[in-house]
């Protein structure tokens, strides 16, 4: 299963750099995001730097949805999803694949946002940035396990543009939470040492949804 | 046969309006008014059964949807249909009632409070749950994918709620009231039970509903002489 | 009892919503045959194609193919079953050569890139190979898409409609390919408008009208 | 963002309630009540309209 979800991965990487202008455009419009929360409220600094962590997961969450739809796009063109159904392919291999490619796209995201954030809003980094990389990470899990069994699903629905925000957004409403504390924590100091508990939670969240992914996404891609 | 079943339900509906009108003449005259919150609290009586109810909407939604992944059925997928719907009904009020209370008891409408905040987030959940359904054509697709949903959406319920919780945690939780009279414990459990009454009658109707647009989704007019017989609605696979 | 048959259709019957694409379909395909589905659009045909390559499953009966059960043998099915479809099944991002090398890696084959390559020669496009399929013509993802299924060296492969949207040319290469796959011990199940070059390549007819057999 | 002004908000109110029993605010409790009831019979209204009819009315 394993083996099978590194050739799916490197396809998708692979396709991913094939249409790299798509990516571009991704990458624009996060910072588009970014940039225009900034004027939403006002040039006032020390606002911004005290909540730099919450527009930053904003900003990754909605160019989540588009690289999440996206994903399922490619495999719907020629129907190459039951092309690959019928090679055989393990769902569970299509699944990890899907959903470790969704979460190193987000990942790389917010690499690419986090300068332009830094000198934006003049954020400061108390603790360590390996500490502030494992959060990044944690939270791009979060939010790409259930958005690949959503995705999955959203994209042979009417109104799928509208469908996969719609269910996506409560359900990751805890992950968000967890990763908006957490980044908040890491870029401002943890004097109370509450960090440890909500990456505890961002941990459990990602725990749950990638096993219940593993475990479902069969159902969803099968009759 | 069907026309038993029509009394009983009618009568569940009968019985829920009843107990109804007992429950809301205890809550808003008979049982005493709290001590520090006064008469506001009379608002309890309604709130909470229908956030209880809720609930329970919600876990039948998943025990359905559990149940449809092991062995499809439409009974199962019809029963997660109407819970869905019904809890989201009872949800929706009970959630508006908790901002009218929370308006004199806090003095906003809405005050983050960690209960009200998880319930708006399952609400807005179940409700993508029923687009989801609304946006799929295919029967048997359409009962798969929101059975995947009913288990996912349900799975979230005690997350969201610890991390509302702990994220609300600066604020004081406001915890229900410590010197409970006991009328006002019979009170809520007899409005409890009329929105019990209720919940059950709402939800077989829905399910009722529910099972005649799968047979006419599934109807075969003309086709398949022999193996229409049950109507379409076995599934074999 | 049934391992003598390639295909076994036990009253099968496929709802598609309130429509019957197949209703209560039996039929038996002795092995080393090879069969030929006539009939009009939306008779079924394609329906019955994905059904035996276990893309989807019946709604009602039961379907053995090469011995084992459509649906609970599904992974094994898919094994020695190779579909040739109305949709390519090809990545429009990735070239042609790299298509098939996704296909094959996932075949767990040992030797992708050079496969690929003598795939690519054979069904004539050894020199776009690099070329992304994006820009191909219909003929063009017309033979990519054989090289698929001739990548998966299935036992039985399932044809819908191989010679649409080919050239007079690329029909009579397509003759041969499907003739070379019947030389190699390979049956087919061939569904075509074409009665004519179908009943050159296949021994048995099955005609199909509304989901029903009939005969032709 | 809003969230965190209506945080504010709610400490001030807190502050303002105090420990003593809360007067009035019986329209509060009619409301509720005419909420909770309204939606309900709305909602066994939609049911009943929806309801299935008789195989014969149908087609």
């Amino acid at each position: 299963m394993l083996s099978t979800a590194w050739i799916l991965l490197n396809k998708d990487l692979l396709l991913e750099w094939r249409t790299r202008a798509r990516l571009n455009a991704l990458v624009f419009f996060a910072l588009a995001t970014l940039l225009l929360f900034s004027f939403a409220l006002g040039p006032d600094s020390t606002l911004l730097a005290r909540h730099a962590g919450g527009y930053l997961w904003l900003a990754l969450l909605f160019a989540s949805v588009l690289s999440l739809g996206e994903s399922f796009r490619v495999e719907q063109e020629n129907q190459c999803l039951d092309g690959l159904r019928l090679v055989p392919t393990d769902a569970r291999a299509l699944f990890l694949s899907k959903a470790v490619g969704n979460t190193l796209l987000l990942l790389f995201l917010a690499l690419v946002l986090l300068p332009v954030m830094i000198a934006l809003y003049g954020v400061t980094l108390s603790l360590s940035p390996l500490s502030l990389l494992g959060v990044l990470a944690l939270g791009c899990m979060a939010i790409s396990a259930p958005g690949t069994v959503y995705s999955a699903i959203a994209n042979h629905a009417r109104a799928r543009d509208v469908l996969l925000p719609l269910l996506l957004f409560p359900l990751i409403v805890p992950a968000l939470l967890a990763a908006v504390k957490a980044t908040t924590l890491v870029l401002q100091g943890d004097p109370m040492g509450q960090l440890t508990s909500w990456v505890g939670l961002l941990s459990a969240f990602n725990l749950i949804y990638w096993g219940l992914g593993l475990a479902l996404f069969p159902r969803v891609v099968e009759d | 046969m069907e026309d038993k079943r029509r009394s009983l339900r009618l009568g569940l509906a009968v019985l829920g309006v009843v107990t109804l009108g007992v429950g809301a003449w205890m809550g808003l005259f008979w049982a005493p008014p709290d001590r520090e919150m006064g008469d506001v609290y009379r608002i309890i009586y309604v709130h909470v059964p229908a956030m209880w109810m809720s609930l329970i909407a919600c876990l039948v939604n998943f025990i359905a949807s559990v149940g449809y992944l092991f062995k499809a059925s439409w009974k199962t997928d019809s029963l997660a249909e109407s819970t869905a719907e019904v809890g989201l009904l009872f949800g929706v009020f009970g959630l508006v009632l908790g901002m009218l209370w929370g308006k004199p008891t806090w003095g906003v409408y809405w005050d983050w409070d960690p209960r009200l905040t998880s319930m708006a987030v399952m609400l807005v959940a179940y409700m993508g749950y029923l687009a989801l359904r609304r946006f799929i054509e295919d029967p048997e697709k359409r009962a798969v994918w929101s059975a995947v949903l009913g288990i996912i959406a349900f799975m979230d319920i005690p997350i969201v709620w610890y991390s509302v919780r702990w994220w609300r945690s600066l604020h004081q939780v406001q915890s229900t009231p410590q010197t409970v009279h006991p009328d006002m414990t019979l009170a809520l459990r007899v409005n409890a039970f009329a929105f019990l009454f209720l919940f059950l009658a709402f939800v077989w109707s829905r399910y009722r509903i529910a099972q005649a647009n799968r047979l006419e989704e599934l109807a075969l007019p003309d086709s398949l002489p022999d193996a229409a017989a049950d109507g379409g609605l076995t599934r074999t696979t | 009892m049934s391992t003598s048959d390639a295909l076994v259709l036990d009253d099968v019957s496929r709802r598609f919503g309130r429509r019957w694409a197949l209703a209560r379909l039996s039929y038996r395909l002795p092995r080393g045959r090879s069969l030929l589905l006539t009939g009009h659009n939306g008779s079924g045909k394609s329906t019955l194609l994905r059904l035996i390559a276990t893309a989807t499953v019946p709604t009602a009966g039961r379907l053995e193919v090469l011995g084992m059960d459509a649906v609970a043998e599904r992974e094994q099915v898919r094994g020695q079953v190779a579909l040739l479809s109305h949709s390519s099944f090809l990545y429009e991002d990735l070239s042609a050569h790299q298509n098939l090398v996704v296909l094959l890696r996932l075949l767990g084959r040992e030797d992708p890139g050079g496969e690929a390559v003598a795939l690519l020669a054979r069904v004539g496009l050894a020199t776009r190979g690099s070329h992304p399929v994006r820009h191909f013509s219909a003929g063009m993802r017309k033979r990519l898409a054989i090289a698929r299924l001739l990548a998966q060296r299935p036992k039985l492969a399932l044809l819908d409609e191989p010679f649409g949207e080919l050239d007079p040319a690329g029909i009579l290469e397509m003759e041969r390919l499907v003739a070379e796959l019947r030389e190699s011990g390979t049956a087919v199940v061939l569904a075509t408008h074409l009665v004519e070059q179908g009943l050159s390549l296949c021994e048995e007819r099955l005609h199909l009208v509304e989901g029903r057999r009939v005969e032709p | 963002m809003s969230t965190y002004l209506l945080l504010s908000q709610v400490a001030d109110a807190a502050e303002r309630v105090g420990s003593g029993r809360i007067q009035g605010g019986w329209e509060f409790v009619w409301a509720s009540y005419a909420v909770a009831y309204l939606s309900m019979v709305l909602y066994a209204v939609s049911l009943w309209w929806r309801r299935p009819r008789p195989a014969a009315s149908r087609d």
